[in-house]
C-alpha cells in the first residue's frame, strides 16, 4: 500500500537534487548496487571449479555423469541438513544439534517404518519429531538469556543421549526396499533424495529471498536491536529458525535412513563438521545477517568434491582429514580475503 | 612551541579520497577546532595524528611534544576491566616479568582521576559507570601518559550540560598548561568558547583555516556546509484539539516514575532535562522497550504494557538515540531498512514478499525524507553518512500512519544541512496531524520546534512551559531542580 | 582492488598446489589403473587400529599370492562415509570386487544392494551384516562363542578360587561388543563360583574404560578378576589396577584374574610377561585368505558355498602359551 | 567473624559452581557409602586432571572471545608425538620437553591463524581440529601403542601422597590463577575480549595476546594428553576424541563467557570437577552411559540459564564494540 506513505504530499521533495555518478558499463560487476544478488552468492565457484579441476587432473571418471551422480546423491544428506543450518546461522546462532536431530529423526521414522511399515507414516513422525525438538531449542534459545553455542551443545548431548537410550543403541531396521530405492534410484538415473534436495532448495531460497519471514531471518541475524524496535517478533522468529532447522535436520535423517537402509542414534554426529563447514564455505556469515542457501549449495558441493576426490584417489583416511581440515581452512581464507578487500575499498 | 604539525595529508580509501592535502599547525597552550559536516574528513585527520591510520602523502610532527593522546568519540573502553585497568592499560607493564601491581595501578589511577575531578574510585567495573563517567575515564586514559597534545573526538556527544561543562574546562585547564589541543565537535557554541582558532574541513579539503574572532555562527555553518543555510526553524501550525498521547503516573520501575503529560495531534512536544534526567527511559518505557508503570493511552485506546508491536500497531513510531545499533541495518541494504516497518504492507498472503511494491514504498519513503543516497538504495546502510543514515531511520517509520513519532536525539552528530532538513520534516509531519515528542540535549532546537517543553529532573517532569514562557533559563532552572 | 585479488589467486593456487602435493605421492602408491586386464578389489574398513591392521596385511597378503589389486578406504566409523566410500568404488573406480568391514551390519544394506545391482561380488568379514541373501560370502569371528570362550577360562579359575568378576563391556551399539558379553554372561549362567558384581560400559573408549575400572574397583573392593572384551583396553584395566595398588603377575595372591579377546600385540606381549591369564585370539589370516578365496570363485561365475562362515577365537592361556602363540596374529611380529 | 562471612558471601557470588559442587559431593556421599572415601575423592581428582588442565587452557582463548575446537586432536597429536618419541627411547626430560613444543606449535598453529586471518576461531579451529587429527594418524599409522613404563610413571606416581596428576593439574590451575590475575599477559587477555576494538585502538599487541592465548591452549592440551596417556599406558587413535565438546563444556560451566572478557580459572577448575563428580557419581549409581549425556547436557543448560542474565547484559554492552 504505497499510496499510505505519509508526508508524500506532505513533505516536499528537496530543492537539492541528489548529485548523480554515472556508471560505467563495463564497472557494473564490482558495484555491489548494480551486480544482481546471486552472482555475489556464487564467490566460491571459480574455487569449486578449480577444485573439479584440479581432480581430474589427478585421477579419471572426476567429470563422469555417474560420478557427479555419486557426488550429488552423497552429499544430499548434508545439503539437506545444511539449509536449516543456514537459516540459524542467518539469524548469528548456530545448532551444534544438528547431527543429533538427525539421529533423532531418522530413529523415529525408522522405527515408525518398521513398526506400521508405513513409510508415509514414519516420515510424518520423523518430521515431526525432529521439528518438535528444533521448537523446544529454539524457544529455549530465544526466550531464555542463553547464547546458542552453549544451549544446543546441552541439546547435543540430551537429544544424542536420549535417542540412544531409547533406541537401546541398536540400529533399526530393516526398512522397505523401494524406501532405500529413494537414495539409489530416480527419474533420470538421478536418486530421488537428489532430487528432492534441488527442490527444498529451491524453496528455501526462495522462502528466504521472497517471503516476509526470510527477510526476518536476515534482519534479526544483521542487528537484532534494529529488528525489535522495528516491530519484529524477535524471539519467535528465533524459535522459528530452530523448528526449521530441526525439521530439515529430521529430513536429511530420513534420507540418510533411505541410504543406509536403517537408523541409529548416533548416525549424524559425524555429519555435524561437514553441514556447518559448507554452509560457512558457502560464504555464509557466523555473525548472522549475510548469506544464502546458494551459497551453501556450492559450499555442500565443494566438500563433496573434495571427499569424493580423495576416495577415488584412494587416500588414507588420515591423509584425508589433513587435506579436509586444510581445505576448509583455505577456502575460507580466501573468502575471507575478498570480503576484506571489498570491505577495505 | 608548536606541538601539532599536520603537512599535506591525503588519505584515500578505495579510491575514495578522504583527505585531501590538509596542512595545519596546533601550538603548545591553544585549542584548535576541527569543524565540518559528517564525512568532510575529520575522523580521518584525527586517525592519522592518532596513529590508527598511515596517510597516502604528507606526514604529521609532534615538535617536541614528542606523542599525542586521544579521546575518542565512542568510548573505547574495556567494559569488564576496573577503571584504574582502563586507564593504565597501556602502562600495565610495572615490573620485568610482567607481572601487575594492583596497589600501584589504583594510586596512579587515583591521582588522574582527581586531575580530571571524576568523583568515584578506580575500583569500579567500567561496564557499571554512566556515560558522562566514562568519558572522564577516557581523558584520564589519555592524560595517563602525561601527553603534550591531545586531541579531542567529540568528547561530549553523548553528556548532558554538567558533564560538558566540566570537560570544557578540563580542556580549559590543559590549554593553560600549555598541551597543544586538537577539539572536534558538532557543538558549535563549544568551538566558539574555547577555540582560538577554527579549521574548517569540506569534502576532504581544508576550507578555512582561521582565528575564532574573525568567524561568527553563520559564516562557519556556510564554511562547512558551502552554500548559505536558512536561518531559524521552520514554521509550525497550531496543534489540534484531539490528544494522541495521554501518559499518566509512567514510571520504568528502576529511574523515572510519576511522570504525566498530554500531547496533542499535529503538536510538537519538547522534553528537555539533562542527561541522566530520565528523557530516553521515558521514552523507552512509553515505546514497550522497558516495564513499565502507570497508564498510557494512544488515540484514547489503553496500550499493551511492554510490548513493542503493540506500540506500533497503535501508531507509535520511535526515532532512538542510538541509530547505529538500534535505527538501520548497516550490512544490509537500506532498502530493507526503509521497508523493514511497512513489510506488512507489501505482502501477499503466505508472507510473500512483492518485490515491486517493496521498491515503490522505498522509493517514495527515500523522497519524502529528501535521503540523498548517491547510489540507491542497494548500496548498505554504513555506507551512509549520519545525516542520511537518520533520514533512514525516519523514513521507515513513516510507511505506516504514524499518530505519534518519538525522538530521542534525533540530530545528535549530524551536519547542519541534514539537521535542517529534519527540522522541516518534523514540522511537516506535524502539520499533517502527527503527535511529535522531541527529545534532545541541544536546548535551541527544542525552544526552536516544540510548542510546549516538558522538563525532567530526577526521573520525574518537573514541569511542562508553553512556547511563550519556554526560555533558555527556565528550562534550565527546572532541569536542575530549580522551581519555576 | 587489484592487489587483494591477485592474493585471492595466490591461495588458490596454493590451495591446489596442496591438493596436488597431497595428493600426488600416494597415488603413485595405490598404482597405475592402466593395466587394464587386472583385478581390482575395493576394501572398505569401518576404521583403523591394531586388529584392522593385522587385517588389512592378511588381506594384503592374500591379494598379492592371487595376483590381484587393492584400493583401500577407510570409513573413520561414519556409516554415511562408507555408504559413499563403496558407491565411489564400484561406480567410479569400477572395481571387481569388494571386501567390507561394516561399520554397522544393518546400515550396509544399501551397498549391498548397490553392489548386487552392479554384479560386484560383496564380501563381509569381521563384523556380520543384516542382509544375508544378497552377499556374495561372509567370514566373521564369532563373538558369543569368543564370549564363551572367555568365560570358560572364568569358570576353570573359579574352581580353584571364587571370583567376583568385573565385566568390561564394548559399545552397546556395536553388535560384537554385545555378543561378546551375552556368550559371557550367558556360559557363566548359573556357575556358582564366579559372579558378575559390576558390569562398566566403556564405549569401546581406553579413557571410559580407565575411569570405570578405577569407579568399580573403588565402589567394590572385592573384586579378583576382570574381563576385557578388547585386547586395546588391557593398558587402560592394568594402568588402574596399578593406580589402585592391585596389579600383580599371574601366581601371585593380589593378583587380579584377567582376560581379554582379540590376541594382539599387547595381549601377547602381556600373556609373555605374565600379567595376563588368558586373551581369546581372532583368526585374522583365515579372513584374509577365505575373503580372497571367496573372490575367486565368485568371479568365476560360481557361488560360495557356504556363503558365511564363523570362525570361533582360539584359546591362548598361560598353560598353552608355549605351543599356540605361534598360531596367534599378535605374536608375529613380538 | 564477620570479615569470614562476608568473604563466603563474596565467594558464593563469584563461584556459585561451588555450592553446586558441594552439595553434589555431599548428595552422592549419602547416596554411596564408598562415594565418600578418601580413595574415591583421589580417583575424581585423578579423573579430572586432564580435563582441568585442558580447561584452564581453553579458558584463555574463551576469554578473548575465541573458541578452540581442536582440543581433542591436540590431545591426540601430542600423544603421537609422544609415542613416537618413546620407540626411540628418548629419556623422559626429553620426551617432554618434545611435547610441550608440540603442543606450543600447535597452539600457534591455531594462533596464527586465528589472528592474522579473518577467518572465524570456530572455523580455523574446526580444520585444524581435522589437520591434527591426521597428522597424528600419520604418525601412529592408527595403531595402538604402549608407553614405556618411564613415560607412564607420571600416571601413577605420588608427591607426599598427592598423585603426580592432580598436582600438575594443581600446579596449571595456580599458575592460570596467576597468569589471569596478575599479568599484563592477563590484562590484555581480559582487554581483548571485552572489546577488541579498544584495544587496537589503545595500540595493545591484539594479535600477539590471542597468539599467545591460544598457544598457552595447545601447551596445556599437550600437558593434558601426557597426563591423559601416562594415565591410560597406551596411544590409542581415539584418544581426545569429542573432547572439545567436553572441555568446553567445563569452561562455560565455570561461568566463562563464550563472548569473551569475563570469566575465571577457579570456575573453570570447579566446571571441571562438577563435570567428573556427576559422572563418577553415575558410575556408581549403574545407570545407562547414555544417561550421563543428558544428565550432562542437563547440568549445562541449567548452568547457563543461570549465568544468563549476566549473559545478556554482557551481549547488549558489546555490541556497539563489534562495530569498529
Amino acid at each position: 500500500m504505497p499510496e499510505s506513505v505519509r508526508g508524500e504530499g506532505a513533505v516536499k521533495a528537496p530543492s537539492a537534487a541528489p548529485p548523480t555518478r554515472s556508471i560505467k558499463p563495463a564497472s557494473w560487476l564490482r558495484d555491489t548496487a548494480r551486480r544482481p544478488g546471486w552472482l555475489g552468492d556464487l564467490s566460491m565457484l571459480p574455487a569449486l571449479v578449480v577444485l573439479i579441476a584440479v581432480l581430474s587432473v589427478l585421477t579419471e571418471g572426476v567429470l563422469t555423469p555417474s560420478n557427479i551422480i555419486n557426488v550429488c546423491s552423497q552429499s544430499a544428506v548434508v545439503a539437506i541438513a545444511a539449509i536449516g543450518a543456514t537459516f540459524v546461522i542467518l539469524t548469528g546462532g548456530i545448532d551444534l544439534s544438528t547431527g543429533s536431530v538427525i539421529g533423532a529423526g531418522g530413529v523415529t521414522a525408522a522405527w515408525v517404518i518398521t513398526s506400521t511399515g508405513s513409510v508415509l507414516a514414519g516420515a510424518a513422525a520423523g518430521i515431526l519429531a525432529g521439528t518438535a525438538i528444533g521448537l523446544v531449542v529454539g524457544t529455549v534459545a530465544a526466550k531464555l538469556p542463553v547464547v546458542p553455542f552453549a544451549v544446543t551443545l546441552a541439546a547435543l548431548y540430551v537429544v544424542s543421549g536420549a535417542t540412544t537410550l531409547l533406541s537401546h543403541g541398536k540400529t533399526i531396521a530393516p526398512v522397505p526396499a523401494g524406501f532405500i530405492e529413494f537414495s539409489i534410484d530416480g527419474p533420470g538415473g538421478v536418486p530421488y533424495s537428489v532430487w528432492l534436495a534441488v527442490v527444498l532448495y529451491a524453496v528455501a531460497q526462495t522462502v528466504l529471498t521472497r517471503t516476509a519471514w526470510g527477510r526476518r531471518v536476515l534482519h534479526v541475524g544483521a542487528n537484532v536491536e534494529v529488528a525489535r524496535i522495528s516491530g519484529v517478533h524477535v524471539a519467535r522468529t528465533k524459535a522459528s529458525v530452530y523448528a526449521v532447522a530441526g525439521l530439515f535436520s529430521a529430513i536429511a535423517g530420513i534420507v540418510l535412513t533411505s541410504g543406509l537402509a536403517g537408523a541409529s542414534a548416533s548416525m549424524g554426529g559425524p555429519l555435524l563438521l561437514n553441514i556447518v563447514g559448507a554452509v560457512v564455505l558457502g560464504g555464509t556469515s557466523l555473525f548472522g545477517g549475510r548469506g544464502s542457501l546458494l551459497r551453501t549449495a556450492v559450499g555442500v558441493l565443494f566438500l563433496g568434491f573434495v571427499s569424493n576426490g580423495m576416495s577415488l584417489l584412494g587416500l588414507a583416511s588420515f591423509d584425508q582429514q589433513i587435506i579436509t581440515g586444510a581445505v576448509i581452512f583455505i577456502a575460507a581464507s580466501v573468502d575471507g580475503i575478498g570480503r576484506w578487500s571489498r570491505r577495505r575499498s | 612551541m608548536t606541538a601539532i604539525t599536520v603537512t599535506g595529508l591525503s588519505k584515500s580509501f578505495g579510491g575514495v579520497v578522504a583527505v585531501d592535502g590538509v596542512s595545519f599547525t596546533v601550538r603548545g597552550g591553544e585549542v584548535v577546532a576541527l569543524a565540518g559536516e559528517n564525512g568532510a574528513g575529520k575522523s580521518t585527520i584525527k586517525n592519522i595524528i592518532g596513529g590508527i591510520l598511515r596517510p597516502d602523502s604528507g606526514h604529521v610532527d609532534f615538535g617536541d611534544a614528542g606523542n599525542v593522546a586521544t579521546v575518542h568519540q565512542e568510548t573505547s573502553l574495556f567494559p569488564d576491566l576496573t577503571v584504574a585497568e582502563n586507564i593504565l592499560i597501556g602502562h600495565l607493564r610495572s615490573s620485568r616479568v610482567g607481572t601487575v601491581r594492583p596497589a600501584a595501578l589504583r594510586r596512579t589511577a587515583s591521582v588522574l582521576l582527581r586531575r580530571v575531578g571524576a568523583g568515584f574510585g578506580p575500583d569500579a567495573v567500567v561496564r557499571e559507570l554512566s556515560a558522562g563517567r566514562r568519558q572522564l575515564v577516557e581523558i584520564a586514559k589519555a592524560l595517563a601518559t602525561e601527553p603534550r597534545a591531545i586531541v579531542f573526538d567529540e568528547p561530549t556527544a553523548s553528556l548532558n550540560l554538567d558533564e560538558r561543562e566540566m570537560i570544557m574546562r578540563i580542556v580549559e585547564q590543559l590549554r593553560d598548561d600549555g598541551v597543544a589541543v586538537l577539539y572536534i565537535t558538532h557543538y558549535l557554541e563549544e568551538i566558539f568558547r574555547l577555540s582560538r582558532r577554527i579549521v574548517v574541513m569540506r569534502d576532504g579539503r581544508l576550507v578555512a583555516d582561521r582565528p575564532a574572532g574573525e568567524l561568527d555562527r553563520s559564516t562557519l555553518e556556510a564554511l562547512m556546509v558551502g552554500r548559505e543555510l536558512a536561518q531559524g526553524y521552520p514554521e509550525t501550525t497550531k496543534p489540534r484539539q484531539e490528544i494522541a498521547l495521554s501518559v499518566r503516573d509512567l514510571g520504568d520501575g528502576a529511574r523515572v516514575e510519576g511522570v504525566s503529560f498530554d500531547v496533542a495531534e499535529g503538536e510538537i512536544f519538547g522534553l528537555a532535562g539533562l542527561m541522566g534526567s530520565g528523557r530516553t527511559e521515558v521514552a523507552r518505557a512509553i515505546f514497550g522497550l522497558a516495564g513499565k508503570i502507570g497508564r498510557i493511552e494512544v488515540a484514547g485506546q489503553p496500550l499493551r504494557r511492554g510490548d513493542v508491536r503493540a506500540s506500533i500497531a497503535a501508531g507509535i513510531a520511535f526515532v532512538t538515540e542510538d541509530r547505529r545499533n538500534e535505527g538501520l541495518f548497516l550490512e544490509r541494504p537500506i532498502r530493507e531498512s526503509l521497508s523493514i516497518v511497512g513489510l506488512g504492507s507489501v505482502c501477499r498472503p503466505l508472507g510473500w514478499l512483492d518485490h515491486a511494491a517493496e521498491s515503490r514504498l522505498t522509493k517514495d519513503l527515500a523522497t519524502a525524507v529528501a535521503l540523498t543516497a548517491r547510489s540507491g538504495q542497494e548500496v548498505d546502510g554504513g555506507s551512509l553518512s549520519g545525516g542520511n543514515q537518520q533520514k533512514v531511520v525516519l523514513a521507515k517509520w513513516l510507511s505506516g500512519q504514524p499518530r505519534l513519532i518519538i525522538l530521542d536525539e534525533p540530530t545528535r552528530g549530524i551536519d547542519v544541512g541534514a539537521k535542517a532538513e529534519i527540522y522541516r520534516l518534523l514540522a511537516d509531519l506535524a502539520r499533517a496531524g502527527t503527535a511529535v515528542l522531541l527529545i534532545s540535549s541541544e536546548m535551541e532546537e527544542v525552544l526552536g520546534l516544540a510548542h510546549r517543553v516538558g522538563v525532567m529532573h530526577d526521573g520525574r517532569l518537573a514541569g511542562i512551559l508553553d512556547r511563550r514562557r519556554a526560555t533558555q533559563e527556565a528550562v534550565i532552572r527546572l532541569a536542575t531542580g530549580g522551581i519555576r | 582492488m587489484h592487489a587483494p585479488t591477485f592474493i585471492r589467486w595466490t591461495a588458490a593456487l596454493a590451495a591446489s598446489a596442496l591438493v596436488l602435493t597431497g595428493c600426488g605421492s600416494s597415488q603413485k602408491a595405490s598404482g597405475s589403473d592402466g593395466s587394464a586386464k587386472k583385478i581390482t578389489i575395493g576394501v572398505s574398513f569401518d576404521l583403523l587400529n591394531a586388529i584392522r591392521q593385522a587385517e588389512k596385511s592378511a588381506i594384503e597378503k592374500a591379494t598379492t599370492e592371487a595376483g590381484y589389486e587393492v584400493v583401500f578406504t577407510v570409513a573413520d566409523k561414519d556409516p554415511q562415509k562408507q555408504s559413499s566410500q563403496i558407491q565411489d568404488l564400484i561406480q567410479t573406480r569400477k572395481v571387481d570386487a569388494l571386501i567390507v568391514i561394516a561399520q554397522d551390519g544393518q546400515q550396509i544394506a544399501s551397498s549391498v544392494s548397490l553392489a548386487k545391482a552392479r554384479n560386484v561380488p560383496f564380501i563381509a568379514i569381521d563384523r556380520a551384516v543384516a542382509d544375508q541373501q544378497n552377499i556374495t560370502f561372509q567370514i566373521t569371528g564369532d563373538p558369543v562363542a569368543d564370549g564363551k570362550l572367555s568365560a570358560a577360562e572364568f569358570v576353570d579359575a573359579g574352581k580353584t578360587k571364587p571370583l567376583k568378576v568385573l565385566e568390561l563391556v564394548g559399545a552397546l551399539t556395536d553388535q560384537n561388543a554385545i555378543g561378546r558379553r551375552d556368550g559371557f554372561n550367558e556360559a557363566l549362567k548359573g556357575d556358582p563360583n564366579v559372579t558378575v558384581v559390576s558390569q562398566v560400559p566403556t564405549n569401546w573408549d581406553p579413557a571410559q574404560a580407565l575411569d570405570g575400572t578405577s569407579n568399580a574397583l573403588q565402589k567394590n573392593p572385592d573384586i579378583n578378576a576382570i574381563f576385557v572384551p578388547s585386547d586395546f583396553l588391557l593398558p587402560s584395566v592394568q594402568s588402574a589396577l596399578k593406580a589402585a595398588g592391585r596389579l600383580a603377575p599371574v601366581g601371585d595372591p593380589g593378583h587380579v584374574f584377567l582376560v581379554t579377546i582379540d590376541g594382539d600385540q599387547n595381549g601377547c606381549k602381556a600373556m609373555r610377561d605374565k600379567t595376563l591369564d588368558a586373551d581369546i585370539a581372532t583368526p585374522v589370516d583365515d579372513f584374509g585368505k577365505q575373503a580372497i578365496s571367496g573372490i575367486t570363485t565368485a568371479l568365476g561365475g560360481k557361488s560360495v558355498s557356504p556363503n558365511s562362515v564363523q570362525t570361533k577365537g582360539l584359546s591362548l592361556d598361560q598353560a598353552n602359551f608355549a605351543t599356540t602363540s605361534s598360531q596367534v596374529w599378535g605374536c608375529d611380529g613380538a | 567473624m564477620r570479615s569470614a562471612s562476608q568473604w563466603c558471601a563474596r565467594a558464593l557470588r563469584r563461584q556459585p559452581l561451588l555450592p553446586v559442587w558441594l552439595v553434589l559431593v555431599l548428595a552422592l556421599s549419602g547416596l554411596y557409602g564408598e562415594f565418600g572415601t578418601v580413595a574415591n575423592f583421589r580417583n575424581i581428582a585423578i579423573q579430572a586432571s586432564p580435563l582441568i588442565i585442558a580447561a584452564v587452557g581453553a579458558t584463555f582463548v574463551i576469554m578473548t572471545a575465541g573458541i578452540d575446537l581442536s582440543v581433542g586432536s591436540m590431545l591426540f597429536l601430542a600423544a603421537a608425538i609422544e609415542s613416537s618419541w618413546a620407540l626411540a627411547s628418548a629419556p623422559a626430560g626429553v620426551v617432554f620437553a618434545a611435547i610441550a613444543a608440540t603442543g606450543l606449535l600447535m597452539g600457534l598453529v591455531n594462533g596464527v591463524a586465528v589472528a592474522l586471518t579473518r577467518v572465524p576461531a570456530l572455523i580455523v579451529t574446526l580444520a585444524s581440529m581435522q589437520v591434527f587429527r591426521g597428522a597424528g594418524g600419520h604418525i601412529t599409522g592408527q595403531q595402538n601403542i604402549d608407553l614405556p613404563a618411564h613415560l607412564r610413571g607420571i600416571g601413577t606416581s605420588s608427591l607426599l601422597g598427592v598423585p603426580a596428576p592432580v598436582l600438575l593439574a594443581a600446579a596449571t590451575a595456580l599458575g592460570g590463577v596467576l597468569v589471569f590475575g596478575r599479568t599484563v599477559f592477563g590484562r590484555y587477555l581480559q582487554a581483548v575480549g571485552s572489546n577488541r576494538a579498544a584495544a587496537l585502538n589503545a595500540g595493545l599487541p591484539v594479535r600477539a595476546v590471542t597468539i599467545g592465548a591460544y598457544a598457552l591452549a595447545g601447551v596445556l592440551a599437550a600437558l593434558a594428553s601426557l597426563t591423559q596417556t601416562a594415565r591410560l599406558g597406551a596411544v590409542q587413535p581415539s584418544i581426545g576424541d569429542g573432547y572439545e565438546l567436553t572441555v568446553i563444556t567445563a569452561v562455560v560451566l565455570g561461568g566463562t563467557s563464550l563472548f569473551g572478557g569475563r570469566g575465571s580459572i577457579t570456575g573453570t577448575v570447579l566446571g571441571a570437577l562438577v563435570l567428573t563428580t556427576a559422572q563418577t557419581g553415575l558410575v556408581f549409581s549403574g545407570a545407562s552411559p547414555y544417561v550421563f549425556d543428558i544428565v550432562r547436557g542437563g547440568i549445562l543448560l541449567v548452568a547457563v540459564i543461570a549465568a544468563g542474565t549476566r549473559w545478556r547484559t554482557l551481549a547488549q554492552a558489546l555490541r556497539p564494540a563489534a562495530v569498529s
